[in-house]
């Protein structure tokens, strides 16, 4: 028996060393500046992440790098498992040296990842996630999650947009009196639903229901009867996990009542034949969508990416290709120090496709969080009509009317 | 009884039903120190199913099983082999990836989940009971590598590794040729020396005359006789569940049948082998087209391995032709769509259809014209099966279910009909009745028929010719008449 | 010889042991991250390979172990913060008493039927992770405070012995008379029941000392990763990989588990430039595996002793 | 009472497309007895075919549909060739280790699906376009037109099963097979020939559970392995190997996950049905209406 052991022990070895083999060299300071994004390719929001950092890398390089040195992509599919994303960032840090990383749009994994920028000093932004849990915890223990920086709004921020814009939209237009919150049962809902249920009252609309469901379940119809039974004028949803399901059923069923509010899926330009056109009428919050001029840059951003790619962003896309920009003009600024960097990151004013970026100081309850509104990132109401995403909010940058599909009877309550 | 010499094991009362039928009636009998008892019976007589009582294997519903003089029935097996009975089962099923002296050890360890190590002793005493039961040559191969006998041998040392004062031993000789039935014996016999009790089941008493001080016969659950061997062969009751009454037959000369050079059905040197196991070895027979031949053999002979060498259903060495042309290589389905069909033993009848729906799917490759008249032949043959028609195949009586059987085999329009066990756990008076259709079959049809049985009673009135088929090889041939005469007492 | 052989195997499996034990002087710190994984599933595997192999109980639910030790230490972490070790050692007799309830139904219903019964326990904790959210961080994970170390020498020096004993432990135990008596009852229940063991209790003993490891490495692993989540510790698809790696390593080997466990976390590591459909070549392979070679690897390297 | 009827409606639509689907798991474990634990992946497979068909060849439902079942009749005699078959017929492995290498092997080859499709179309939830749109009203209860389809075509196509079984010599031969493959045999019927027209049937089946399930709910490649329990445990607590207690079963889940998400909630929508089954496994594990 002991020689076939032996053979067995040989295999096992062979494989450690091919392993070996695999990895490559050290990354040299004058060498390539390198990014890593850590998303899932396979999932819609998370598809748009390399690519549109891989654009905007591509673009500063054809225009000479940053101080001469070129700035590579390396990308890592976590399947959006907090477990994998860990693997993958240590690798990105410890193997891959990597400057800085961009990763996921989901809470949930980076709020497991956020411990890891402190061990491995290493300076994370976040394209898609939302929960204010996250600046939180840097407010909590700056030394060490000061690495951490939230590239979208917080879960606080979107919900704050979405009252706004209901407010305009829906209270002052069509007279509507009362809302039920439908979100999915998630890290970043919590805080989000925590808002809404705050601001909702605040512009007029009465909160009658709050539902939060798991987000595999895969029949809404008791979900949507329930809400019906209890007459709202409209849905406030807080949605990213799931989309297509509900907005399908909800179509199918007619519900008579209209949904706004966050549905990350529907920002992405694929949600329409995802859903068979089941999504007309949906209203959702971004802070970008097509057609829409926020800044001079995202026009011209949101044509290269479809001519490149064949399809628009999704909300990621736009803040990854904003990040890998502002952190080569940190890098620019401070070097790719971890500390300094973080200092430049922090000094950041930078015009993107989303808005101007800046950073709320250690200071304030969420440092690290964007600053929002007015002057910096603004952020949107768009409606799907017919196959198409039309911005209805805010009017200066409006380029359609509110219109619902006929099933909607908008003031069922009265 | 008397406390001065208490029997090891006592048996008073037992009884076991499943569902509606009682495989065990009220069994009652003593095995005292030093003694060999034998329990036979045709299959389905219920002998199996005492044993599995005994040890624990199965529940009895009623009676008691004492094991010097500790009532256990009831009790989980474990318990019962820890108390001193050791049981050796018909099939072996050692551990593979063993060697034969783990197996052995395997029986000596405590069933104690504290204990990590073997201690030292069990090495020697695992080699001690191999060289006892004459393993000590193959100590260090694995059970696969061995012969058959040497299986049965790793069985007898596991049970007797605990020293049981009760050895329940289930067909010791099956599947054993000759010599290493003697060896066998003698291993036995040393056991009984011991001073243990042996029970010994098997289908007949002559395979267990040598040994045993008493036997008690069983047929459908109950007991038939009990006594010495010759008390029990010279038993009427005995006699007319082997061997029938007076028979009397209606041979027709072979010489009668036309296709004498090439027989319909020739099976030429024909063996085959289960695993281990020399299931049949160079049988060869034939069957002229026409003719009724009876194979007649215990459970065990392989009469069911022959019949299913010919219908396609198992590999095998030598050769089968038909009608001159070999049907190795033929699909199962293949040969029985051409007209060699079986009855087998287990009857496979659709159970949940009913009894049209069975006979329909017989006539499967028939025109509807030709089935509706083959069924309506065949009702006149079996009338009880039309009042059955719309009746579910499984709810019918033992009888009934085999007459459908016969019936669903001849909507295949066979040329030859095989007939494994017709009779198998059937009261006499359904004999009849079946016995009679054949006898109608015969005269009223050209059909060929071979007739595999272990009650003789009905395997010889049809016949033209009978082989006796035992221990996997044909000792005899001839015809009917000459059967009582030159088999009979050995039959037994 | 087979006391001999044993040992002789456990000396060379140490001697392997001890000469990859020094892979940290020259392998970078991810491969380190790769191989403490692959260590954990190894005994993840291993545990599995216990119950199959020997005791033959078909445990589609290895991941219900898994999952109830790692998510039973992080949630504790989550709320009290004691000390590690407590976690851990929280998690693994969390894991023993899910390995009683699964237990229960193996010893009443048979082969479909208990697989079946296992993945509905997976199922149910599934739902449990993924319902009570606020608690376990719902379907895409529960984040853990507390590391172990955040070295990763230290980690894969700790994963390797783990496994090392874990691996002797269980080995030794396979080829002790519990393991003989195990696999008596797996094989023919009647007939070891006829030999006096008492079946119930060897396959409890079994289903407990499976449960203690999975628990114990899941636990483990959770600190490790600071996060347990449903897609590591506990999706059908987990406990298909682990099944994967104690069958293509070998069924009732033990140690074949590891190599499985190795070759399926080396390959998915090879094959990243095939990007996502990476899993899908190592499914097929160990797919192929199945077909071709039921003895696995450890069957293939030992098939001169096995002829049977 | 709008509430009763509600359930009564929507808990009927659902159970139908359990029906169907468990149907042909419990066909194919009755006839060959095997438990195809890829069963998720092929009605997500079929379910992707139509999504992409619409979505990519811009056919329509009809087609798109079409396409889906074609698929799924594919995959199914894919399975059975590739994995199936040459387990039941190796020689390496031992008749009593077959079952356990089926299961696993029949699971592996699901999750290469579910990758495959996840590969090739992101693991988003997919629904089909449905064939009919709009919504009636019954009894009081606005009910989508495509759910009173959906629970027609199922039953639909369960009769015509069921008169293909119980009919059709053919079909009878598949029944008998699923009672005695050995009376088969003898009978002169090609077992083999039964069995690949068993998959077949189960390929159809699948097929169109899937498109229709695409229509009604959506399925994501995640959904493989919960198809894959529900069917398995439908079939389970029906009894293996019947498809009668498997229509049943399916009711009773169906029934008692929509009290339960109507009632309860619907994030607890599936526990109660598990718990169900495991209780009826400890109390009567042949299943409602098992035979064996």
């Amino acid at each position: 028996m002991s020689k076939s052991i032996r053979a067995t022990m040989l295999s096992a070895g062979a494989a450690i060393v091919a392993l070996t083999l695999a990895t490559p060299g050290h990354a040299q300071s004058s060498g390539p500046i390198k990014i890593g994004v850590i998303a899932e390719a396979q999932a819609v929001a998370g598809s748009s992440i390399p690519q549109a950092a891989q654009m905007a890398a591509d673009e500063i390089n054809a225009a000479g790098g940053v101080n001469g040195r070129k700035i590579e992509i390396v990308t890592y599919d976590d399947h959006s498992s907090a477990a994998e994303a860990v693997r993958a960032f240590q690798r990105a840090a410890n193997e891959d040296h990597v400057n800085a990383v961009i990763a996921s749009y989901i809470s949930e994994v980076v709020l497991a990842l956020e411990p890891w920028t402190g061990r491995l000093k290493t300076v994370m932004v976040t394209p898609g996630a939302a929960s204010d849990v996250i600046t939180q915890n840097i407010a909590k223990d700056y030394d060490h999650l000061k690495y951490t920086f939230h590239g979208y709004l917080t879960s606080t921020s979107l919900a704050d947009q979405v009252c706004d814009a209901s407010k305009d939209l829906l209270v002052k237009d069509l007279h509507m009196k009362s809302a039920v919150v439908m979100s999915e049962d998630a890290a970043w809902t919590t805080p989000l639903d925590d808002e809404y249920l705050k601001c909702l009252p605040k512009v007029g609309l009465k909160v009658v229901d709050h539902i939060r469901f798991s987000p595999d379940t895969t029949d809404f119809t008791p979900i949507f009867n329930k809400i019906e039974g209890e007459k709202p004028d409209v849905i406030v949803t807080g949605i990213s996990h799931v989309g297509v399901q509900p907005t399908v059923q909800w179509k199918q069923q007619e519900v008579p009542i209209p949904m706004i509010g966050i549905s990350s899926q529907a920002t992405n330009s694929s949600f329409w034949n995802d859903t068979n056109g089941a999504t007309e009428g949906v209203l959702y919050q971004a802070v970008s969508g097509p057609g829409v001029a926020v800044t001079p840059k995202t026009l011209p951003f949101v044509a290269a990416f479809n001519k490149r790619f064949g399809n628009n962003p999704s909300y990621c896309g736009y803040t990854a290709y904003d990040e890998v920009y502002y952190i080569a003009d940190a890098i620019k600024r401070g070097g790719t120090d971890p500390d300094k960097l973080v200092d430049a990151l922090e000094k950041t004013h930078y015009v993107g496709t989303i808005g101007t970026i800046e950073f709320k100081g250690k200071d304030t309850p969420n440092p690290h969080a964007l600053k929002i509104g007015g002057t910096t990132v603004p952020g949107l109401m768009l409606q799907w009509q017919n196959g198409k995403q039309v911005n209805l909010w805010p009017a200066s940058v409006a380029n359609g009317k509110l219109k619902f599909p006929k099933f909607i009877k908008v003031g069922s309550a009265n | 009884m008397s406390m001065a010499e208490p029997a090891h094991l006592e048996v008073d009362g037992l009884t076991k039903r499943f569902g509606g039928l009682v495989a065990v009636k009220n069994m009652a009998f003593r095995v005292r120190a030093g003694e060999i008892f034998g329990l036979i019976g045709p299959n389905g007589s219920g002998k199996s199913t005492v044993m599995k009582l005994i040890m624990g294997i199965e529940r009895p519903d009623a009676g008691s099983v004492r094991i010097n003089g500790t009532e256990v029935a009831g009790w989980p097996s474990h318990k019962i082999a820890r108390l001193g009975a050791g049981i050796v089962f018909q099939h072996s099923r050692p551990l593979h990836r063993q060697t034969v002296l783990e197996n052995i050890k395997l029986a000596l360890l405590p069933d104690k989940l504290t204990r990590l190590l073997a201690d030292p002793q069990t090495d020697e005493r695992a080699r001690a009971i191999a060289a006892r039961v004459g393993l000590s040559g193959v100590l260090d191969r694995r059970p696969a590598t061995l012969p058959f006998a040497d299986l049965r041998k790793i069985e007898i040392a596991k049970a007797i590794a605990r020293n049981p004062q009760v050895l329940l031993i289930d067909e010791p000789f099956a599947g054993l040729t000759s010599a290493e039935t003697a060896a066998f014996s003698d291993l036995i016999c040393e056991l009984r020396d011991d001073g243990r009790a042996v029970l010994l089941v098997d289908h007949n008493v002559k395979s267990v005359a040598r040994l045993v001080n008493r036997v008690l016969a069983m047929y459908v659950g109950e007991r038939i006789a009990e006594g010495t061997a010759d008390e029990v062969m010279r038993n009427e009751t005995v006699r007319r569940v082997y061997l029938g009454g007076n028979i009397e037959t209606a041979a027709r000369p072979e010489s009668s049948f036309r296709d004498r050079t090439t027989p319909f059905l020739e099976v030429a040197e024909l063996s085959v082998q289960y695993g281990k196991a020399q299931a049949l070895q160079n049988v060869s027979i034939h069957v002229h087209a026409g003719e009724f031949v009876s194979v007649v053999g215990l459970n065990g002979a392989g009469k069911t391995t022959l019949f299913n060498a010919i219908s396609g259903l198992l590999p095998y060495a030598g050769d089968i032709r038909r009608e001159g042309a070999s049907l190795r290589g033929h699909t199962a389905a293949t040969i029985a769509r051409n007209g060699v069909v079986q009855c087998s033993e287990g009857r496979n009848l659709f159970t949940d259809m009913t009894v049209r729906e069975n006979l329909d799917l017989g006539g499967q490759h028939l025109t509807a014209a030709e089935s509706a008249e083959q069924i309506a032949w065949l009702f006149e043959l079996f009338p009880i099966l039309r009042e059955r028609q719309k009746q579910a195949a499984g709810t019918l009586s033992g009888g009934e279910q085999q007459m459908l059987t016969i019936a669903r085999a001849l909507m295949m329009k066979p040329k030859l009909l095989i007939l494994d066990e017709p009779t198998l756990g059937l009261a006499p008076v359904i004999l009849e009745q079946i016995s009679k259709a054949l006898e109608r079959l015969r005269q009223t049809t050209a059909i060929t028929v071979l007739l595999g049985e272990q009650n003789v009673t009905f395997a010889l009135p049809h016949a033209d010719r009978v082989y006796v088929l035992e221990h996997a090889r044909i000792v005899w041939e001839g015809a009917p008449a000459a059967f009582a005469a030159e088999m009979g007492t050995g039959y037994l | 010889m087979q006391s001999a052989s044993t040992t002789r195997i456990l000396l060379i499996a140490l001697a392997a042991v001890i000469a990859v034990s020094f892979l940290p002087l020259g392998v970078s710190g991810y491969i380190l991250g790769l191989l403490t994984v692959a260590y954990y599933f190894g005994v993840f595997a291993m545990a599995w390979d216990l119950l199959f192999g020997f005791a033959g109980e078909v445990n589609f639910g290895p991941t219900f172990l898994v999952g109830t030790g790692a998510y039973t230490a992080g949630i504790l972490d989550n709320l009290y913060q004691p000390p590690i070790w407590l976690c851990v050692a929280a998690g693994a007799l969390a894991a023993v008493l899910g390995g009683v309830v699964l237990a229960l139904p193996a010893l009443r219903v048979r082969g479909p039927y208990f697989g079946l019964t296992t993945l509905v326990a997976v199922l149910m904790l599934q739902n449990f992770v993924v319902v009570d959210a606020h608690l376990t961080g719902g379907e895409i994970g529960l984040t853990i405070p507390d590391v172990i170390t955040i070295s990763d020498a230290v980690n894969y020096e700790i994963a390797l012995w783990f496994m090392a004993v874990s691996g002797a432990i269980l080995f030794a135990l396979s080829r002790s008379p519990v393991g003989l008596i195990l696999q008596a009852s797996g094989q023919d229940a009647v007939q070891a029941g006829a030999l006096g063991f008492n079946v119930t209790k060897h396959k409890l003993a079994a289903f407990i000392i499976s449960a203690f490891f999975s628990g114990l490495a899941g636990a483990l692993m959770a600190f490790y990763l600071s996060s347990a989540s449903v897609g590591t510790f506990i999706d059908i698809t987990v406990g298909v990989q682990i099944i994967i790696a104690a069958v293509i390593g070998g069924r009732r080997t033990i140690l074949g588990a590891v190599l499985g466990a190795v070759f399926l976390i080396a390959m998915s590591e090879l094959l990243r430039p095939l990007g996502d459909l990476s899993n899908f070549v190592v499914f097929a392979m160990a797919l192929v595996v199945v077909l071709l070679f039921p003895g696995g690897f450890f069957g293939l390297l030992t098939r001169s002793k096995e002829s049977g | 009472m709008t509430l009763f009827w509600q359930i009564l409606i929507d808990g009927f639509a659902i159970s139908s497309l359990y029906a169907l689907g468990a149907t042909g798991f419990a066909l194919i474990f009755g006839v060959s007895g095997v438990l195809n634990l890829s069963h998720g992946a092929l009605m997500v497979a079929a379910v992707v075919a139509a999504w992409a068909a619409g979505d990519q060849l811009h056919v329509g439902p009809y087609a798109g549909a079409a396409i889906g079942v074609v698929i799924g009749f594919i995959a199914s005699l894919v399975t059975y060739f590739l994995i199936v078959r040459p387990l039941q017929q190796s020689q390496k492995i031992r008749e009593e280790e077959k079952e356990i290498f089926i299961l696993t092997a029949t699971l592996l080859w699901g999750i290469m699906l579910q990758e495959l499709i996840a590969y090739l179309y992101t693991n988003n939830a997919k629904t089909v376009a449905p064939i009919v749109q709009g919504v009636v009203s019954i009894a009081g209860v606005r009910t989508p037109s495509n759910e009173i389809f959906t629970a027609i075509v199922c039953w639909l196509v369960i009769a015509v099963l069921w008169l293909l079984v119980n009919r059709t010599r053919a079909g009878k031969a598949v029944l008998a097979a699923s009672m005695n493959p050995r009376g088969v045999t003898l009978l002169g019927i090609e077992l083999s020939q039964v069995y690949i027209a068993v998959w077949a049937i189960y390929g159809v089946l699948v097929g169109i559970a899937g498109v229709l399930l695409g229509m009604f709910l959506g399925v994501s490649s995640y959904s493989v392995g919960p198809l894959t329990a529900s069917a398995f445990s439908i079939v389970v607590l029906g009894g293996l190997g019947s498809v009668s207690g498997a229509l049943i079963a399916a009711y009773v889940v169906g029934y008692l996950e929509t009290l339960t998400a109507y009632l309860i909630s619907p994030a607890y929508r599936t526990i109660p049905a598990l718990l169900l089954l495991v209780a009826v496994m400890y109390v009567r594990p042949r299943g409602l209406l098992g035979r064996r």
